[in-house]
């Protein structure tokens, strides 16, 4: 299994460095922006696990991706009107 | 795009003191001396088989004070902030009424979260998990009820409580410590047990636990300070 | 002791105790905030009662049963006990102070505000980097929620600007920490420093993040305009704590980082302080918000500090006591000032003039700018002494000048903001204050007094709060509510009491500046009995000059002589600025004093080559190559005072603007003190010579050109004290040329100098004072014919200006006579000849006095006046028969001086023989000549009278302009612009060049500063900006040396 | 794998402050911020891990008598639980401010907030 850890987390970086540019890039809705870091965060706990870090990956996965993700949710539906200003 | 252009050019400068720091960048192969301490002492000193979770609890305790203290800060200024200059009495926007699905999947979800919780922040110091993350467990289930009855008020005192003696009863395993071991925030006030077992490593489960409910009921603050507010 | 630790578990279990109580319960909740707070300053307080007085040693805590690096630990030693002192007593005070913004928002308020305090302290007692992060963090976030206690609303956008900042700061102080960690294996700041970390692969780097990200935390040009901000817009209280435990906190970890960078990264913190310590200062200058000028000037002073910690290399074991003498200086004045800023409605610096009329407040804001410009007896002035001798004794001069030119700038501003307190209109609003509020500001000038003291105490030289002339000024500030009769009565009685006590102890030369001092002063004083009412703070500005005047006399060594210097300076800045018009006179006055004051202290640094003072007799011992600079920084400064030509530009104003009893004050007595120093000076180092030019010919010139100029300038001004305060440069001019001669006949003529331009100077300006007090106006042609209504005026003025131009058969004739015996035994011909031109212009001014102010028609408006007050004509009255005296038994002064003076040049002194006085070119009987000169006008006079007996009394009349009303009726007046065609001819020597260089120095410094201060864009992201701009700058620069 | 990691972290930081830098919107800055936070708790823990060891927990595996031998760094760990913790801490009060800041400014455009300034 050892020999799959270089490959994954190839595939996983590249996929966090996408959706972090994502993240700042898109100059789409900011709902896909925010989901876009909270992919980051998901990708990035699961790195944690490779890196052998289950302490870390749990509480990136509960805090960082869940809980942040949550909160710009909540802020966004509050102030709408200034999601695209 | 100019703007975007000296950025650019900033961070090619802490691009490459990052290249720096990458290339300079030797693993180690053996465990430094902290490293190596912890991975020898940890089950001896603190009885805890996590040992991130007796670092996080008892070595860097303190930090873990101050950690917690960051989360009380923001759940109480984030309350500063929402309250500041907030207009009373206002009545808010009636919201269509959630499905009958999400509510019924709520009321049976909830507890089982909240038993989630629990059990990640009790075993934390010998599985993975503990406080922050069971803490944060809690919040989510706070989260599915808000999500269930967006109109849902909490009982800002209940969390208030919580958190408080959360707080005071981790500040109050520290002092005795002081008198009853080798310094602030020491675990072995209580007998150490056997390594594995849930009931061990002395005072780490219960400080564990408390701030679990500490984080718990900071961020499930914060959400209902945050909830509180009105669209605008 | 209590374990230090509890000041952090005290303020945790307060805080969430706090989150049970009911939100209703305020009080309660207020109370256990304050007794917290109470607790935790006592902890400290202890602390530093162990160690300062028993001598208790560090305490290492531990924690979590296990020894650093496992586990974190903290320590307790003097340093941490005296910081945490100043934290959690700032805290303490701050809280009391905004009571009524914490009872509006609330226990969650006071919680974060503890949390704060608690961070603070835990900043300075950590040993763990990580733990210092966590520490940081929670300023950061405190910070964030404690702007909110503001009433602005737009601390909102600050403290978001804040947080944008701090974080990116954490990112790199987290990825310096962990690549720190990587390379020595602990996270111990004492473990890491032994590691040697910047010898480790990767080290350098993630020591730079850790430096550069703390060093952020003070807030470094440029990357602080989010601090501005905050300071701008938080509450006066919250600022308060900002400036004075933030700073603080924030200090100490740099400090404790430096640590582990070692002495390479010294000068690294040198730079990035000097280069905030002065463009902070600049920036200051156009700034007319009150708190953020504030803000500017806390930055400023974190950058000078961050400068004493860079140059610990050389400044070793006094490193504590000078960076603490500043911070504390600074911690104490900034609290205060804020604390004031709140009582005050407005947010211009010119609404603080509602200040006026509360002395006890004006007092404290006195004692703040005093304690942030290192003035003594302040902890700041000690400092500044001891900085300025390490950097001046290794060589470091570029650095010493920066530093001194940054601290002239402060000041600068600062003394401005007083002028604008003292003299603009009161705003509208007035002062509103609580008790607690004023307890706040109470307690920190009772700290910056107590402090002063204790530094004072620690300095191993003279504790300048026990000085008795000191002392007796500063008990005027009690004494205040007195009656002015009663004070001056004392006043007097003191300056008397403490000649006849010291009278034994000066040598004949000392003795006669002692004598003008303190018996003249004494004189002087006579005129203040006209003054009515309480006239508060005249006493306390008055005598602090006095004392500083009798401490320069009797002092020997360096330091004292420097001190005595700055009190004089400030004291008669003081009197300076209570004229009417005097706001701008006074402000060039201090700028141009304490420019003086820092050339002083940088030769005596230099003289002194890193030994803690000497004796000032000892300067003599002093050789090539220092010497002819310390000459040359000795002299300018001296020459300051003296208004050399070039460095005069603040005379006349300060002078002719002064009240009626100050004018003479600071003529008569005050630039008798620049003499002093250039006696002194010349005494102990004579002959200099620089690449060949011998510095006391340059003196010479430059004696010559004040002599005319000074003289020429006076001749076209139409205003009675400025012409006399202009007539002053050029006398000082006469003395100066005197004292460069450097023979012993020029010596005794500037003695004579010092003596005559007393006397005859200050009855002059009394008689001045007096005609205008009556009048209404200084300006002359304004005035005429008053010689029968004010007969003693025009008797003192007839008399002074007699003496003055130096004609017989008064002293001014001695003067003169001296003075053309000493060019006679000289070779200077050029500046001999200027000089010698300039009598006959002294001359022209002088005749105007008297022709137009007594002589000539009587205005309309005039013709019911009366004699000036007898307080003011009774001086004059005693300095004419002093005159007279003088003039005919010039002995009892000079003889001994004569003999004195034959220790320095034994050659070509004068012999006395009975009345009968002779040089080596002439000889001259002071009695004789009055005989003569009586017998000759009183043979005129009464033939003048007989000649005129038949003469007809008409009655005046009025000039007629046949409807014409001029545009300018004073055009019409024939005094007006008297010397006309004199200007025409030599006004292109009084073209106020000097004046132009100055202004359009100031001009270039604001303009400057206006522009450079629009960096501060207000936007938060352009903040975060500077900060990785800084970091790369600071990166490159380091990585490239 | 560590080396990936660490790549990636620094790419992510620097991702996140390119974003903080340029883009106007407050949400979208403090979406930044996070992304940059990940990637800083990213490089921490690739700090910390070693080749071909194990998670810092004692179990039936890796008993505490050849831990030293067995695990990777312990503390990174501890120290990124940390971080992150007091990450989501600043992240809500600065979405907290949002709030306050659009409230009354109906603005989230943070070029808007420049009252103070000079």
């Amino acid at each position: 299994m050892s020999n799959l850890f270089i490959p994954m987390t190839v595939l996983l970086c590249a996929s966090m460095i996408v959706a972090g540019l994502m993240s700042i890039w898109s100059k789409r809705s900011l709902p896909i922006v925010m989901l876009s870091s909270g992919l980051v965060s998901l990708l990035a706990s699961v790195q944690y696990l490779l890196l052998a870090a289950p302490d870390v990956a749990m509480t990136e996965a509960a805090i960082g991706s869940g809980l942040t993700t949550f909160l710009f949710f909540f802020v966004l539906s509050r102030v709408r009107g200034g999601a695209n200003g | 795009m100019v703007k975007s252009f000296s950025v650019l050019v900033l961070l090619l400068g802490i691009g490459a003191m990052f290249a720096a720091l990458l290339l300079g960048y030797v693993p180690d192969s053996e465990l430094n001396q902290t490293a190596r301490y912890y991975a020898d002492k940890t089950a001896s000193e603190t009885g805890a088989a996590n040992i991130v979770a007796a670092i996080v609890v008892t070595y860097r305790g303190l930090d873990t004070l101050g950690e917690v203290t960051v989360l009380f800060l923001s759940a109480a200024i984030v309350g500063l902030v929402l309250a500041s200059g907030h207009q009373q009495g206002k009545m808010r926007h009636a919201q269509p009424p959630s499905g009958e699905l999400l509510v019924i999947g709520v009321r049976l979800l909830v507890p089982l979260i909240l038993l989630l919780g629990v059990y990640v922040f009790i075993n934390g110091h010998l599985t993975p998990g503990g406080g922050f993350q069971g803490g944060a467990i809690l919040a989510s289930a706070m989260l599915l009820l808000l999500l269930g009855d967006p109109l849902r008020t909490f009982s800002h005192k209940l969390i208030a409580i919580v958190e408080s003696i959360s707080g005071l009863v981790f500040v109050g395993m520290g002092i005795l410590g002081i008198f009853y071991a080798g310094g602030f925030l020491d675990n072995r006030v209580l007998p150490l047990g056997t390594l594995g077992e849930v009931f061990s490593a002395g005072a780490i489960p219960i400080i564990y636990s408390f701030v679990g409910l500490k984080v718990g009921a900071e961020f499930s603050s914060m959400l209902a300070n945050l909830s509180g507010t009105e669209e605008l | 002791m209590v374990n230090a630790l509890y000041i952090i578990v005290a303020a945790l279990t307060a805080a969430f105790l706090l989150g049970m109580l009911k939100e209703e319960r305020r009080a309660t909740a207020y109370a256990i905030t304050l007794a917290t707070l109470a607790f935790m300053t006592w902890i400290s307080v202890s602390w530093v009662w162990a160690f300062a007085q028993e001598g208790a040693a560090p305490v290492e805590i531990f924690t979590a049963g296990a020894v650093p690096p496992f586990a974190i630990n903290l320590r307790m030693a003097l340093p941490e006990a005296a910081l945490t002192l100043m934290v959690n007593l700032s805290g303490l005070l701050a809280a009391i102070y905004m009571k009524d913004s914490l009872f509006r928002l609330g226990r969650s308020a006071m919680a974060v505000f503890l949390v704060a305090v608690m961070a603070y302290c835990g900043i300075i007692m950590t040993r763990d980097i990580f733990n210092l992060f966590v520490f940081f963090e929670l300023v950061a976030i405190s910070t964030a929620g404690l702007v909110l206690l503001s009433e602005d609303e737009r601390a909102l956008s600050a403290g978001f600007k804040y947080l944008i900042v701090s974080q990116v700061i954490s990112i790199f102080l987290l990825l310096g920490i962990v690549f720190a960690y990587h390379a020595t294996g602990t996270l111990n700041i004492d473990g890491m420093a032994n590691a040697s970390l910047g010898l480790l692969a990767g080290g350098t780097i993630s020591f730079f993040m850790m430096f550069i990200a703390l060093v952020a935390e003070l807030k470094p040009f440029p990357a602080n305009g989010w601090a501005l901000d905050i300071y701008e817009s938080a509450h006066p209280s919250y600022s308060a704590l900002f400036s004075a435990a933030a700073g603080t906190a924030s200090l100490y970890a740099v400090d404790k980082l430096l640590l582990i960078g070692g002495a390479e990264w010294l000068p690294m913190a040198t730079g990035i302080g000097i280069v905030t310590f002065i463009a902070s200062s600049l920036l200051a200058l156009p700034q007319t918000n009150d708190r953020r000028q504030l803000g500017y000037s806390s930055i400023a002073q974190m950058g000078l500090v961050l400068v004493v910690l860079g140059q610990r290399d050389i400044l070793g074991d006094s490193t504590p006591y000078i960076a603490f003498g500043l911070l504390v200086s600074h911690a104490v004045a900034k609290a205060g000032l804020y604390w004031i800023s709140g009582l005050v409605a407005g947010r211009e610096l010119t609404d603080w003039a509602a200040l006026r009329g509360h002395p006890l407040l004006i007092f404290a804001f006195v004692s703040f700018i005093g304690m942030l410009s290192g003035l003594p007896p302040f902890p700041s002035f000690y400092a500044k002494w001891e900085l300025v001798r390490f950097l001046a004794g290794e060589g470091r001069i570029a650095l010493l000048a920066l530093i001194l030119f940054g601290a002239l700038v402060e000041a600068g501003y600062l003394f401005r903001w007083f002028g604008y307190i003292m003299k603009r209109a009161a705003p509208a609003e007035p002062i509103s204050c609580t008790p607690h509020q004023v307890t706040a500001v109470v307690a920190a000038v009772a700290a910056g007094w107590a402090l002063g003291y204790l530094w004072g105490d620690l300095s191993g030289r003279s504790n300048l709060l026990l000085v008795l002339p000191l002392l007796f000024a500063l008990s005027f500030l009690l004494l205040d509510w007195l009656p002015a009769w009663v004070k001056n009565t004392l006043a007097i009685a003191g300056m008397l009491a403490f000649f006849a006590f010291t009278f034994a102890e000066y040598d004949p030369l000392r003795l006669i500046f002692a004598v003008i001092i303190l018996v003249g002063g004494a004189i002087i004083l006579l005129a203040s009995y006209d003054a009515h009412g309480r006239r508060v703070g005249f006493y306390p500005a008055a005598m602090l000059m006095y004392a500083g005047l009798a401490m320069l006399i009797r002092a020997t060594a360096s330091f004292d002589f420097f001190a005595a210097w700055e009190i004089l300076t400030v004291g008669s800045y003081f009197l300076i600025l209570r004229g009417k018009q005097s706001e701008p006179h006074a402000l060039s006055y201090i700028i141009f004093s304490l420019g003086g004051a820092f050339l002083i202290l940088t030769g005596f640094a230099l003289a002194a080559q890193g030994a803690p003072q000497f004796d000032i007799a000892s300067l003599s011992h002093l050789t090539a190559p220092l010497a002819p600079w310390v000459f040359i920084l000795l002299a300018v400064g001296f020459m300051t005072k003296t208004a050399a030509i070039g460095l005069h530009i603040w005379l006349p104003g300060a002078h002719g603007e002064a009240e009626t009893d100050v004018s003479p004050m600071v003529s008569g007595i005050l630039l008798k003190a620049g003499l002093y120093g250039l006696f002194v000076l010349l005494m102990t180092m004579g002959k200099q010579q620089l690449y060949g030019v011998e510095l006391t010919h340059v003196m010479l010139w430059i004696a010559a050109l004040s002599a005319l100029l000074g003289n020429l300038m006076a001749i076209f001004e139409e205003d009675a004290k400025r012409l006399l305060a202009y007539s002053s440069i050029g006398q000082m001019g006469y003395a100066l040329f005197g004292l460069a001669l450097m023979n012993h006949l020029g010596w005794l003529m500037a003695l004579m100098f010092v003596i005559n331009h007393y006397i005859y100077k200050s009855m002059l300006f009394l008689a001045a004072g007096g005609v205008a007090k009556r009048t209404g106006t200084r300006d002359m042609y304004k005035m005429g014919g008053l010689i029968t209504l004010m007969p003693f005026s025009f008797i003192a003025v007839l008399i002074g200006i007699i003496a003055v131009s130096g004609v017989p058969p008064l002293s001014g004739f001695g003067g003169r006579w001296i003075f053309y015996n000493a060019i006679l035994s000289t070779d200077y011909r050029l500046p001999l000849i200027i000089t010698f031109f300039a009598g006959p212009i002294a001359f022209l001014y002088l005749f105007r006095l008297i022709h137009t102010i007594f002589l000539g028609q009587l205005k309309d408006e005039h013709r019911k006046i009366k004699e000036a007050p007898f307080w003011i004509v009774l001086p004059q009255m005693i300095y004419v028969a002093l005159l007279m005296v003088v003039a005919i038994f010039p002995g009892i002064v000079l003889r001994r001086v004569d003999t004195y003076l034959n220790q320095f040049f034994p050659e070509g002194g004068l012999n006395w023989e009975g009345l009968e006085i002779s040089s080596n070119y002439g000889y001259w009987n002071p009695v004789a000549i009055m005989i003569v000169v009586c017998v000759i006008f009183g043979t005129l006079f009464a033939w003048l009278l007989f000649v005129n007996r038949k003469a007809q009394k008409v009655k005046q009349f009025n000039i007629g302009f046949s409807a014409e009303r001029p545009y300018r009726p004073e055009t019409t007046h024939f005094a007006w612009n008297f010397f006309a065609p004199y200007r025409k001819a030599l006004g292109f020597l009084v073209q106020p060049f000097v004046t132009r260089f100055w202004g359009a120095l100031t001009d270039f410094l604001h303009t400057g500063a206006d522009l450079s201060r629009r960096l501060y864009n207000g936007n938060g992201q352009t903040y975060a900006f500077h900060f990785i701009a800084f970091v790369i700058i600071v990166f490159f620069v380091r990585m490239g040396v | 794998m560590a080396y990936i990691a660490m790549a990636t972290g620094f790419i992510l930081i620097l991702i996140g402050l390119f974003g903080a830098l340029t883009n106007r919107n407050i949400l979208r800055m403090i979406v930044a911020f996070t992304v940059a936070d990940t990637g800083v708790n990213m490089v921490i823990v690739a700090i910390g891990y070693m080749h071909g060891r194990t998670a810092p927990i004692l179990d039936v595996a890796v008993s505490a008598a050849e831990a030293a031998a067995r695990i990777i760094d312990p503390v990174p760990q501890a120290l990124v639980l940390t971080a992150i913790v007091i990450g989501v801490g600043v992240t809500a009060l600065m979405l907290a401010y949002t709030y306050k800041l659009y409230e009354k400014k109906r603005t989230l455009d943070i070029a808007q907030f420049t009252e103070l300034k000079w």
